[in-house]
């Protein structure tokens, strides 16, 4: 379970545009995570009134970074980071992937590339398979730490033209992790569970304390709400209610 | 230095400032940032005899300046809230409010007298909660009202407050003090909507959601400073506090202390800062307790 | 292309986005910046019969999201309106709603009486200024509405429309048609207050002024939903709303008109920008007229 | 009377410090205004809700310019715009001053100052007395336009020590024009009273609208209520209610 949250003021070391709409934003610092864990950041006073999550893309010796597509106005301010601007974050949150023994499989759709990167680094040897819309990005960093990276997009720029469930085998992984628009996860559970290789799923909802203390990011689970935030955002694929 | 103790409605606090039921959970969340034993008193989220899966997502939109939240009072009921909730909380030294909500008045008696019965500090009763029933909440009318308090003050000797509605005017508020409340908290959050537009359809699957954060101060400090005028009772304020400088406002309006509520999601340390900037505000203008600004703007 | 004109209680609009009440002067300022004419119509400064000077400054207040105003009816009367600025509103091809106060119902008799017999296009009686009387205004109270209606109604054959406090609850509402009013209005600013934590008293001389802008715009939602599924005579909706989505959300919760006060200060382009997004959208989404749209949010 | 008001997407071309806390703002393009007049100017999006209004402190062919002081959140988020940075600004608004002929006497007190180097600039052959509350800035500047320049200092620095109403003697004057804070205009009212110099003073309210729909600027007049933003800001000071 998550250990002491940190509410920092951290510094921008830089905030690169990696492709259309997709930043990579690296703060200085020491920090701390587990793979699939998030922190809440804000860089603006009170609009939008609240912090947003992201998921921890790397951490190292330099500091944290987060990978995010500009959605919205919070997301679209964070875009606006120079190097030495600073940001407040809280984190780190959630659970975070289990640690499982033999060959891992991380598949990740749109942005649900962002958490894997890190579990690439920490769970190594696993293998990723990256679904991207267009022409794909961070494929080469993806591949100095993933064991092997696959690689599809919707248009067949780069890759396998189709969905990355299109090309993702569950046979022969012992475990998978995936992270991934909500839809693409309900096939996942459907190939993974036909293959009976657990499925660990990143969940996203809105939230608004990120801590677990206010139950607004709730998700249906087979024991109830669960809280994306705490409980979460990792959860087992089959105690998810994938139809409502 | 300042004293920044203060006695509200029978309950004795360390200092006037309290975490807002349902933003703060039971306090084991926020105390991996810091000590909760720091603030006056944690209230806890609406707690009802049965457990309450609560209300389907979507449960919170955000507004300008505001925060709507269609929670629907999840909470796994008193029993295993005072079996594995409050041992803790004493243990780590939290002031214990506990917020609680029934389906009628003989469930608050019931859910009151259970309460009563354990080591809570002081019981908030929440005749407020916009999320959990079509049309206003009871406290939004007298009659209601009064049956609730009446039924639960006769089974409760310890400190009782009673928690408005934004819509319940100054008579139910009367009938709170009539019927032996030690303490109104005010207010609860605004019943507002949000549509998507996208869908043309609206956002909560109830319609209608609880609306908090700084849009609403200005409005609840109304409430307050109105409420202070009219009973003889303390008044607890609440509504969009988010620094000391809010809370300072409501003290001055006459409330005897203040609840933090969606301040916490902006700044996990919202309510501990404005402990500390009210202490430092005590300080430099040599006020020695509350008595000396509480009311002030009062005519 | 779609249809933007409407039928609103009996008046006839080229669009259904109004500049509201207090925010628009009579229309002489902002022609300054684009022509009024292109709005569906201008709804004056609040009237009274005879000319008022207002309340002491300070008279604004900042909140979060939201401003605090207490003007105070300052207007120059009804038969200077007429004079001055009535027939330069009318040769500017504007469609002039009149809001209109009054102390008693006698009052307010005598004036929709005037007004009636002049060539304004519609009669905007204004029950809800929070900004006059100390206390609530009348609009929250359905027996004094009842009587404000009934008089004017009885000398009036334009366009009669309501305007209600955010307090008044349906029940004053449903008395407004009953009285015959051709439309509701919804809603007025908010009772709030601000204190200076300087000076430790309140902002405003009469200590309550009326809250508007996006901080309330939820709750004035969630208002004008109740209200047009309550009433059968069309809802205009007003708070805080600031662009074309936030007026598509009032369409969609029942509203045939909106009225835009204060974006016009944070965009002095912001009504016409309403009606261009209005425009786009309706084109864009193939929808033909409001019927189309109207209360499609309604369960 | 004012003319045709403009709502403009301005861009910054300088936002340079002067002084402690004091900051010239200059954006590109082409404006008009009258000495006294003003503009609503926002860089924000909601928060603060409103425009702020500023005097204009220069017009030339490059562009217009403000000089201000950081107060708050408003004038705190205008010192950090950058050139190439968007403003919306709203203008010219407001009377401005009256042209008289004769002798003039420009006098500021802090930031009062702004509105007086562009009249200076109009009115030529004026005379300048600016009153600092501290280290003296732009007199250089204000030197390039105005007849004269007389500086006073709260603390002394950089000219005589004391208000500027210490130092101003309105004898041989046709007419003064003042801004300044409000307590500095009520003395400058009984001096030239005394000397029977017409005195028109640029006076300040909080502001919604700033075109004279809202009525929320109001100030006391011999007249009743009047509208800083359209009535004035320029009152002749006769007309003033000073102790009201
Ligand atoms: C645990 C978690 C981890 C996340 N990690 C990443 C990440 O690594 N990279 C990344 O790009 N995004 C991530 N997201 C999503 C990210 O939080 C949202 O895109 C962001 O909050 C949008 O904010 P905004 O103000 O830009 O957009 P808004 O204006 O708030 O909304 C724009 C769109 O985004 C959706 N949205 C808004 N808030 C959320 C939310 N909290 N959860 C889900 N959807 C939302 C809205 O439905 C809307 O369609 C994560 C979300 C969660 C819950
Ligand atoms: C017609 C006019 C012309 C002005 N010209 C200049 C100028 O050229 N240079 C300059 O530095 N300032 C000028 N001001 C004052 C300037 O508008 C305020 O300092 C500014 O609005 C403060 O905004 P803020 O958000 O930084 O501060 P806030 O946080 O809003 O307030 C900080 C302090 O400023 C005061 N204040 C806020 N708004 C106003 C207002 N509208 N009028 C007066 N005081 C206010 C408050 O009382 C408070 O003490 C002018 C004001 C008016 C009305
Ligand atoms: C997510 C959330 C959950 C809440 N749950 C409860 C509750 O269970 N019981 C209650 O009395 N009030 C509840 N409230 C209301 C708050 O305690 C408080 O009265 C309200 O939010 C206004 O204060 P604020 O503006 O500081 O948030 C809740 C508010 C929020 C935002
Ligand atoms: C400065 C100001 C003056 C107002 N004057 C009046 C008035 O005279 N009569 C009236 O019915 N409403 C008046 N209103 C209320 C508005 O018409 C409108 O109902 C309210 O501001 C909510 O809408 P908004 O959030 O779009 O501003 C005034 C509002 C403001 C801000
Ligand atoms: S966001 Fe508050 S419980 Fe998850
Ligand atoms: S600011 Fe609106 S009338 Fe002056």
């Amino acid at each position: 379970m998550a250990g002491k949250i940190e509410v920092a003021a951290a510094q921008v070391a830089s905030n690169v545009r990696v492709a259309e709409g997709i930043f990579l934003l690296k703060l200085r610092g020491d920090y701390s995570a587990a793979p699939g864990q998030f922190y809440m950041l804000r860089a603006w006073d009170r609009n939008p009134l609240l912090s947003r999550p992201l998921s921890v893309f790397n951490l190292d010796g330099d500091g944290i970074s987060f990978l995010y597509a500009v959605r919205g106005r919070g997301t679209g301010l964070l875009s606006r980071l120079s190097p030495g601007n600073e940001i407040g974050i809280t984190g780190p949150l959630g659970n975070g992937w289990p640690r499982r023994d033999g060959r891992i499989a991380l598949v990740g759709g749109g942005l649900g590339i962002a958490p894997l990167f890190y579990a690439a680094g920490v769970f190594s040897g696993s293998d990723a398979y990256l679904g991207y819309p267009d022409e794909p990005y961070l494929v080469d960093e993806f591949a100095r730490v993933a064991a092997r990276v696959m690689v599809s997009s919707d248009t067949g720029a780069g890759g396998t033209k189709g969905f990355i469930t299109d090309i993702f085998d569950p046979d022969g992984y012992d475990a998978c992790y995936a992270c991934s628009p909500r839809p693409m996860l309900a096939a996942l559970d459907r190939i993974c569970s036909r293959a009976g290789v657990p499925l660990f799923v990143s969940l996203e909802e809105r939230m608004a304390c990120g801590v677990g203390a206010c139950l607004g990011c709730a998700v249906r689970t087979v024991h109830g709400y669960a809280r994306v935030c705490r409980d979460g955002p990792i959860f087992p694929s089959s105690e998810v209610m994938w139809n409502g | 230095m300042g004293d920044m103790r203060v006695v509200v409605g029978g309950l004795r606090l360390r200092n006037p400032v309290i975490a807002a039921s349902g933003t703060f959970g039971f306090g084991a969340e926020y105390a991996e940032i810091y000590d909760p034993a720091r603030l006056g008193a944690v209230c806890t989220k609406g707690l009802t005899l049965m457990p309450r899966q609560g209300n389907p997502p979507p449960r919170l939109w955000e507004t300008a300046g505001g925060l709507l939240n269609s929670i629907g009072l999840q909470n796994p009921g008193i029993e295993a809230f005072i079996r594995e909730e409050l041992p803790r909380m004493k243990a780590q030294g939290i002031t214990v409010i506990t917020n609680v909500w029934g389906n009628d008045p003989g469930e608050y008696e019931r859910s009151v007298a259970r309460l009563c019965d354990s080591s809570v500090d002081a019981i908030e009763i929440n005749v407020s909660c916009p999320n959990v029933s079509r049309g206003g909440p009871v406290g939004e009318d007298a009659i209601r009202t009064a049956a609730v308090v009446r039924r639960s003050r006769k089974v409760c000797t310890l400190p009782l407050w009673v928690k408005l509605p934004p819509a319940g005017g100054l008579a139910v508020a009367r009938t709170a003090q009539e019927e032996g409340a030690d303490a109104v908290s005010a207010v609860n959050t605004f019943r507002g909507m949000a549509i998507d537009i996208k869908t043309g359809k609206p956002v909560f699957v109830n319609v209608v959601a609880g609306l908090s954060g700084p849009a609403i101060k200005p409005i609840a400090l109304r409430i307050v400073y109105e409420l202070a005028a009219a009973l003889t009772i303390p008044v607890v304020g609440i509504g969009g506090i988010g620094d000391w400088r809010d809370a300072l406002e409501f003290i001055m309006a006459g409330a005897h202390a203040v609840q933090v509520g969606t301040a916490n999601f902006v700044d996990p340390l919202a309510a501990v800062k404005i402990v500390a900037g009210l202490e430092k505000y005590m300080e430099e203008n040599k006020i020695t307790d509350w008595e000396g600004i509480r009311g002030n703007a009062q005519q």
